[in-house]
């Protein structure tokens, strides 16, 4: 026999009372700032809609996220929302899978592989990410600029098997084929850990000495471990250092000037937004075959942060009126590429 | 009552002691390894490098330090990475910091090392009166410690602005870090601790024959405890150097020296059944593994591959060291 | 020659046999009391769907930690089990498109040549088995990278690996129904030939068991091939599940393997225990990774829980009568 | 205290393990400066009382009065502070600390001050200790560096710290002291247990009764866990003790050299050849079919080694073996079994036996196919096995699933050599010490062993526990030294040397 686990017809689509929706968020840890304000950014929006969020969390464990979601999948589903941050690209299909097979409303962040979309599915309403290639690019001419379009650079990539380090990479290689006079020194994994970029940033340091003129670091954390590096080795301020993720710690150094340049990622708005876009759905107040194609996977907006407009981002406020039903689409950058 | 001996005393027979050779494996793998590294690129072998690698080492030598004496048992922990997390939030929020009020400086780092003993005390107490093997105690007691650092976190980054943590990790001293004094500083309490006291020593016959103590009538409990207690001292104190070196507590401040420690004392010849090796080995040990990672690094290995060439290193050195031991009926677990 | 000592064995049978019973049912009821203090948490654990759910869950652990099992009983340890794992999903998604029904069996093999790579390693340079396979997991872990390219792979056509998706009777995942097959495969053959007597006098004292003509390098080196046979599994049913590979897949379940081995009570020391006790230590703990937050249990608290519960278990599971002094 | 209390007096005592009763109303007295023998068979309940007398054991009933008053000895610190001290009968040292350490450990007193090590105050602690006894072992010589009877000394140097430690006369306890030691060595303990008796008292267990007698001057003698009488030893017969150990009559030709017959095979079943290894060179040696060799030698001689050599356990750099002509060549034990070769190796506890295992296991651990069916064991072909060779050799034990490690020590032993006989296919047997720590009975039972086996054709080479042992039992005698054999000396029924003209060639 086939299937034990049972769904929810399609005709109940939207029949949900407000009060029976169940929302449930979940993301790798609570130990990070960016992952910490995605969950609280959950929660105020729960506590718009009168409900609370209920908080997932697998340790950045692939199996541990899976087994969760299935488990959760096995309870009630009928008007079960879901705000996922799978852990990586290959995360995402059985996740859907499962969903669908429950009737449970999903919307995905950050990690899909290309060949899967949302428009395909019934009850995976939506799928948000930033665009990688673009922020890579941002931040490496940033970063060109910033050396005066000429010298080396060193590349702190992130964990490897992840499409946002990958993503992010290729745009930094697409701005050094436009920035000729910048050269790529060396390349290295820190995992996306300011630990691990402190050690590995380090030793880049030594090895190519006087060459480094700058450090392009797929995320904010490796960014500010590369900053702690540079302090220790007595370089703070020579050495322009760029990353992505606007973390407050991120966008208090652009401020102050040790950090060059990261790019907006809203942990808050990104928490909140995939409660919002399910709850409309579950309620009946949008309903699924109205969203535009375009709406079903796209690229959310960001914003390259500078001194210039830092201090527009020190302390990211979520308007409520964001995640109305009518808005729930309005910070679309553009459909994924 | 004490009877004066009626053999007068006869002329002692010498017997070798010091260095043996089975205990030459380690530094000559050092200086082998350095030596292929040096060869092969040159900026490996600046003095910036070596310091930079001395300077990288400091916080697994502290931790290898903790681990060595639990090692030295026979028993294993595997607690450092959640009690290194703990002691790092811990110390970020009692020193002046973005997320409070706190500034205890000396107070706060000696608060953060005393709960990473405290946390050692709970395995010892797990291994010793529930006779639960210290695998699973010190796994246990590291989610407890990921918990407790997961609670304190609380969803903000705490940074800290303490001038006298933050020194640690830039100002220097003869052209190392002081954080690099204080491993060394650790080094030399953990050898004295090792050989001058009976903590140590006892740790060292718990790991040769634990029920001849018993047979003796030593109380073999309260060392085990105290031993755990002693490692998580150090673990504690790794903690806080992460924080330093790192500027911000972090809940992944240990991710990773659990192993990283163990791999360094077992490869400077501490081994894991106990009763061998002791701290100035891991010194090596841990030494020989941050020559590996750095100078994998610096002749350009790709990341892809520089785990796997780091391993098959691991154990081509352990296998090298072993030879001369080798013996028919040896038993190898 | 008479000798007046006692020697009724009704006296044995009396007094001894049923504490021993007794604890050789602990892991269970560790089980049961884990499974009313969730219910007791949330009413709605406690379903024939989330109990489905739970076992489907726990099958590769299962797999994972009954091969591992082997290596332990024998007085080693197998850390590369999961990295193995990941590895084999690695390669069984990119061999499935050509290879279909036949990349089973195939990476299967594969890992069952790796585990026998392991083991001899182990035997012939005599390095603790805890080295070798630390070393093997960090070598694994780089090839899974490399013939990945460091990504996922998309398994596009999982025709040939989705019978293990299937439902046995409407209610028992296939995947679990196998993982106990596995389980009860491996607990058979060792109960009716001589690898029981072998696997313990080795675990229990190697030397003694060598000096009896004991097979130990062989024994030692067929518990590795076991053990990466059933890391092969393992990869399977994750395939199945997840339709993709990944290089990095199944790498955290390393310690719930070896958490699942100990919290069923067989001795980290070697000699005492059985891949049962196993079956039932990887139940406890997929309970308690996935149980714990679904019952609402938040993250911090959820750390805390679990370490504290899985020692507390391994207190009440372990049968010290075997194993004289707890390292 | 007047002179005629007892050191040590001990009244019904009482123990009970799992489906042994081994203590049962035990009464023993230990005058003041005597040294008491302490006999009985294996499993009597020797060293269970002997325990009960430093804290190990908590007895179930019964006193024990030090010096006339009666005392509760929970503790070996408890024990030591009413100076009663004990040397184990398993060596009892760590071998990873020095000789100082173990030999102050427990009671390290000025030597270690708040925890802290003063290695100077130890070392000349320990140099007392150790001149007490005339030994010149190095205090600072880590203890596994040294040998057999080094350790035994630093053991008993360790167990004298008593009289620093209490007011009163100590009471020393040895538990077969000697079953590990050569004749010299024996000689310096029993001059070393003679002094003592000057201000201690000491018990002094042994299974060669001829010992007891020598150097004890009362003996108690205990069977089934109750004290069967005691005996005066000016002018008693090591006989008339055995006969209060068994309850009746035993034989007096413990060898039963009668037993023995010709060797008449011309073609060796165990032919060596120029084998040299690290501790032996061009070792030269036959064994014919229903042949016994003994090898004897002294500690070093390397004769152990030899024996581990030639079953595979010790590798060997030189040289050829051939059993009945074929040559074998010896990776490791399994080749040496498969040959027909069985080994009993002498440290029983840690080598020969998987102590947590079944009797039914450990017996059959070797030869699997003799308990199996095709690849399947069959419980009941195991079964009745396990119990026809259980009866054969009188191992004493609840039953054959009972783990081994609660037998008493002979019967261990009989289990050990019981794994190479079950198939009835074994060709030669090496003994390494087979008999050490069984009694008279247990060990005449190994005797008509070994007799019976060789009768059926079995080659032996023996390493014996004395060398009245190794004449009794051979039929030729291999002397070694350094490493080499040094003599070859005959010794047939009715023609056997005398231990002197072995110890001529052995120095
Ligand atoms: N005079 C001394 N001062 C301080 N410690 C001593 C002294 N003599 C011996 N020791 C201690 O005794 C131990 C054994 O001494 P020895 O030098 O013989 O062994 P070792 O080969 O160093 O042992 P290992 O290899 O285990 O370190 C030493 O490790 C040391 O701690
Ligand atoms: N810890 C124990 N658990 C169960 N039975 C035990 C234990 N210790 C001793 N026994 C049993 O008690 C009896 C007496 O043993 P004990 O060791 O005192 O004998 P012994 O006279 O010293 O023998 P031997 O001469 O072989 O040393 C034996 O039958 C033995 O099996
Ligand atoms: O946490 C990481 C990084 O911080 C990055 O911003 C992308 O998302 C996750 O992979
Ligand atoms: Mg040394
Ligand atoms: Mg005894």
């Amino acid at each position: 026999s086939e299937q034990a686990a049972g769904g929810n017809d399609a005709a109940a689509e939207g029949a949900c009372q407000p009060s029976d929706v169940r929302l449930v968020g979940q993301v790798r840890n609570e130990s990070n700032p960016y992952e910490a304000s995605w969950l609280a950014g959950g929660d105020a929006y729960a506590k718009s809609v009168g409900l609370t969020q209920e908080r997932l969390t697998y340790d950045g464990d692939s199996t541990k996220q899976q087994e969760q979601i299935s488990q959760l999948l096995a309870g009630d589903t009928k008007c079960l929302v879901m705000n996922v941050l799978p852990n990586g690209d290959s995360d995402t299909a059985p996740i859907v899978k499962g969903a669908d097979q429950a009737g449970a409303y999903l919307v995905t962040q950050w990690n899909k592989p290309a060949d899967l979309d949302p428009a395909d599915h019934r009850t995976w309403v939506s799928h948000i990410t930033y665009n990688g290639v673009e922020s890579g690019q941002q931040i490496g001419d940033a970063l060109a600029t910033a050396i005066g379009g000429n010298g080396g650079i060193i590349a702190l990539q992130g964990i490897l098997d992840t499409a946002a380090a990958k993503d992010r990479f290729a745009g930094l290689e697409a701005s050094l084929k436009k920035n000729t006079g910048v050269k790529l020194l060396d390349q290295q994994a820190a995992n996306f850990s300011r630990a691990e970029a402190l050690t590995v940033t380090k030793t880049l340091l030594t090895k190519h000495g006087e060459h480094v003129k700058g450090i392009w670091a797929a995320n904010d954390d490796m960014a500010l471990g590369a900053l702690e590096a540079l302090q220790q080795q007595g370089l703070a301020g020579k050495v322009a250092v760029v990353g992505i993720d606007a973390v407050p710690d991120a966008v208090k150094a652009v401020q102050g000037g040790t950090m060059t340049a990261t790019v907006s990622s809203d942990g808050a708005w990104q928490g909140g937004i995939g409660l919002a876009i399910g709850y409309c759905v579950a309620t009946g107040k949008l309903a699924v075959k109205d969203i535009a194609a375009a709406n079903r996977a796209f690229f959310a907006e960001q914003f390259l942060i500078t001194k210039d407009n830092a201090a527009d981002f020190v302390s990211p406020k979520t308007n409520p009126a964001d995640f109305e039903c009518a808005n729930v689409f309005n910070r679309v950058a553009g459909p994924l590429t | 009552m004490t009877v004066t001996a009626g053999v007068t005393a006869a002329p002692r027979r010498r017997t070798r002691r010091g260095a043996a050779f089975r205990d030459a494996g380690p530094p000559v793998a050092l200086v082998v390894i350095f030596g292929i590294f040096a060869a092969l690129s040159p900026q490996f072998r600046s003095v910036d490098n070596v310091q930079n690698i001395v300077d990288a080492a400091a916080v697994l030598a502290v931790v290898t330090c903790g681990i060595t004496f639990v090692l030295m048992m026979g028993s294993i922990d595997l607690s450092a990475a959640g009690v290194m997390g703990a002691a790092a939030l811990t110390v970020s929020l009692l020193v002046a910091n973005n997320r409070n009020d706190n500034d205890f400086g000396l107070l706060g780092i000696l608060v953060a090392v005393l709960l990473g003993c405290a946390f050692g005390c709970l395995s010892g107490l797990a291994l010793v009166l529930l006779k639960v093997p210290s695998f699973m105690a010190t796994l246990g007691v590291s989610a407890v410690g990921l918990g407790v650092a997961t609670l304190l976190f609380a969803g903000v980054q705490p940074n800290i602005s303490d001038t006298m943590l933050k020194g640690w990790a830039i100002e220097r001293f003869l052209g190392f870090s002081y954080l690099t004094w204080i491993a060394a500083a650790c080094v030399l309490v953990g050898w004295l601790v090792q050989r001058y006291t009976r903590l140590g020593r006892y740790a060292f016959a718990i790991g040769g024959a634990e029920e001849v103590l018993t047979l003796s009538g030593v109380r073999v409990k309260p060392y085990k405890i105290a031993v755990f207690a002693l490692a998580g001292a150090f673990y504690g104190l790794g903690g806080v150097m992460v924080t330093s070196q790192l500027g911000a507590g972090l809940v992944q401040a240990g991710d990773g020296y659990d192993f990283s420690a163990i791999t360094a004392a077992v490869v400077g010849g501490t081994l894991l059944t106990g009763g061998r090796g002791g701290v100035l080995h891991s010194a090596v040990g841990v030494l020989l593994v941050m020559v590996l990672t750095n100078g994998l690094v610096q002749v350009g290995v790709s990341p892809y591959w520089q785990g796997g060439v780091e391993g098959l290193i691991v154990v081509a050195a352990v296998a090298a060291a072993v030879i001369p031991q080798r013996r028919r009926n040896q038993v190898v677990k | 020659m008479s000798i007046p000592v006692a020697l009724q064995p009704a006296t044995v049978s009396a007094k001894a046999r049923p504490a021993r019973r007794l604890t050789g049912f602990m892991p269970i009821i560790a089980l049961a009391v884990l499974v009313a203090a969730l219910t007791v948490a949330d009413p709605g654990f406690l379903t024939q769907r989330s109990l489905t759910a739970a076992s489907r869950t726990a099958a590769p652990l299962i797999v994972l930690a009954a091969g591992a099992t082997l290596v332990v009983l024998c007085g080693g340890i197998d850390l590369s089990i999961a990295a193995l794992a990941s590895l084999s999903t690695v390669l069984l998604a990119l061999w499935l498109p050509d290879l279909g029904g036949l990349a089973t069996p195939v990476v299967v093999l594969v890992a069952t040549v790796i585990g026998a790579v392991q083991g001899t390693a182990h035997v012939l340079l005599r390095i603790p088995s805890f080295i070798v396979t630390l070393g093997g997991l960090s070598i694994l872990s780089a090839v899974a990278l490399v013939v990945s390219g460091a990504g996922t792979v998309r398994v596009v056509d999982d025709s040939a690996v989705k019978w293990l998706d299937l439902y046995v009777g409407g209610y028992v995942p296939m995947s679990f129904a196998v993982a106990v097959v596995v389980v009860a495969l491996i607990a058979l053959v060792l109960r009716v030939t001589p690898l029981h007597s072998w696997i313990s006098a080795t675990g229990y004292s190697e030397s003694a068991a060598r000096l009896a003509g004991t097979p130990v390098d062989l024994v030692k080196v067929g518990a590795f091939c076991v053990s990466g046979a059933c890391a092969g599994l393992a990869a399977v049913m994750l395939v199945s599940r997840q339709f993709s590979g990944g290089p990095t897949m199944a790498d955290n379940l390393l310690l719930p393997a070896v958490a699942a081995i100990v919290v069923g009570g067989t001795a980290i020391t070697g000699g005492h225990g059985s891949v049962w006790r196993s079956l039932a230590g990887a139940l406890v703990v997929t309970l308690l990774r996935v149980g714990l937050p679904i019952v609402g249990v938040p993250s911090a608290y959820e750390q805390i829980l679990y370490g504290v519960i899985i020692v507390v278990a391994v207190a009440l599971t372990l049968d010290r009568s075997r194993v004289s002094i707890i390292k | 205290m007047n002179a005629s209390t007892p050191a040590l007096e001990v009244r019904g005592l009482v123990k009970h393990y799992p489906g042994v009763k081994a203590l049962d109303g035990v009464d023993l007295i230990v005058r003041q400066n005597e040294v008491l023998g302490l006999a009985g068979e294996n499993g009597a309940g020797k060293s269970t009382l002997l325990k009960a007398l430093v804290g190990l054991v908590t007895p179930d009933a019964g006193e024990i009065y030090v010096r006339g008053e009666q005392v509760k000895l929970r503790s070996v610190v408890d024990a030591a502070d009413h100076g009663i001290g004990m040397v184990f009968q398993e060596q009892s040292l760590v071998p990873n600390l020095t000789a100082a350490e173990n030999i102050v450990l427990g009671s390290e007193g000025a030597a270690v001050r708040r925890g802290v090590y003063r290695w100077d105050t130890m070392r000349r602690l320990a140099q007392e200790q150790l001149d007490k006894i005339g030994s010149d072992i190095d205090p600072l010589a880590r203890t596994d560096t040294l040998t057999f009877a080094d350790r035994q000394m630093v053991e008993i140097a360790k167990v004298l710290r008593i009289e620093e430690r209490s007011q009163h006369p100590p009471v020393i306890i040895l538990d077969e002291p000697t079953s590990v030691l050569e004749s010299k060595e024996i000689e310096t303990l029993f001059a070393q247990i003679r002094r003592l008796r000057e201000f201690a008292s000491v018990i002094f267990v042994s299974h060669r009764l001829d010992e007891v007698l020598d150097v004890c001057d009362r003996v108690t003698v205990l069977r089934g866990g109750q004290s069967a009488g005691e005996v005066a030893t000016a002018g008693a017969e090591p006989g008339e003790l055995h006969r209060m150990m068994i309850g009746s009559t035993g034989s007096d030709d413990h060898y039963h050299e009668n037993a023995a017959a010709p060797v008449t095979a011309a073609e060796p079943r165990l032919s060596v050849r120029g084998m040299s290894g690290k501790t032996f060179h061009g070792i030269d040696l036959d064994v014919a079919a229903g042949e016994i060799v003994a090898i004897v030698g002294v500690h070093g001689s390397g004769r152990e080694d030899v024996c581990r050599a030639l079953f595979g356990a010790e590798p060997t750099t030189a040289g050829e073996i051939r059993m009945d002509g074929k040559k074998i060549d010896l990776p490791g034990t399994r080749a040496a079994c498969a040959a027909g070769i069985g080994y009993v190796p002498a440290e029983r506890k840690i080598e020969g036996m998987v102590g947590p295992m079944s009797v039914a296991e450990n017996m059959t651990l070797t030869k699997q196919r003799a308990r199996c069916t095709g690849p399947f064991v069959a419980p009941r072909k195991q079964a009745g096995l396990v119990d026809r060779w259980i009866e054969r050799l009188s191992i004493r034990t609840p039953g054959r699933d009972t783990a081994i490690g609660r037998l008493s020590g002979g019967n261990q032993q009989k289990v050990v050599l019981a794994r190479w006989l079950v198939a009835g296919d074994i060709r030669l047997l090496l003994l390494d010490h087979p008999t050490r720590g069984l009694d008279i009975g247990a060990r005449s039972e190994v005797y008509r062993l070994m007799r019976e086996l060789a009768a059926s054709g079995v080659a032996t080479v023996l390493l014996a526990d004395s060398l009245e042992e190794a004449i009794g039992m051979a039929d030729r005698i291999l002397v070694m030294n350094d490493g080499r054999v040094a003599a070859e000396i005959a010794c047939p029924s009715g023609g056997k040397p005398s231990p002197l003209d072995l110890v001529k060639e052995m120095v």
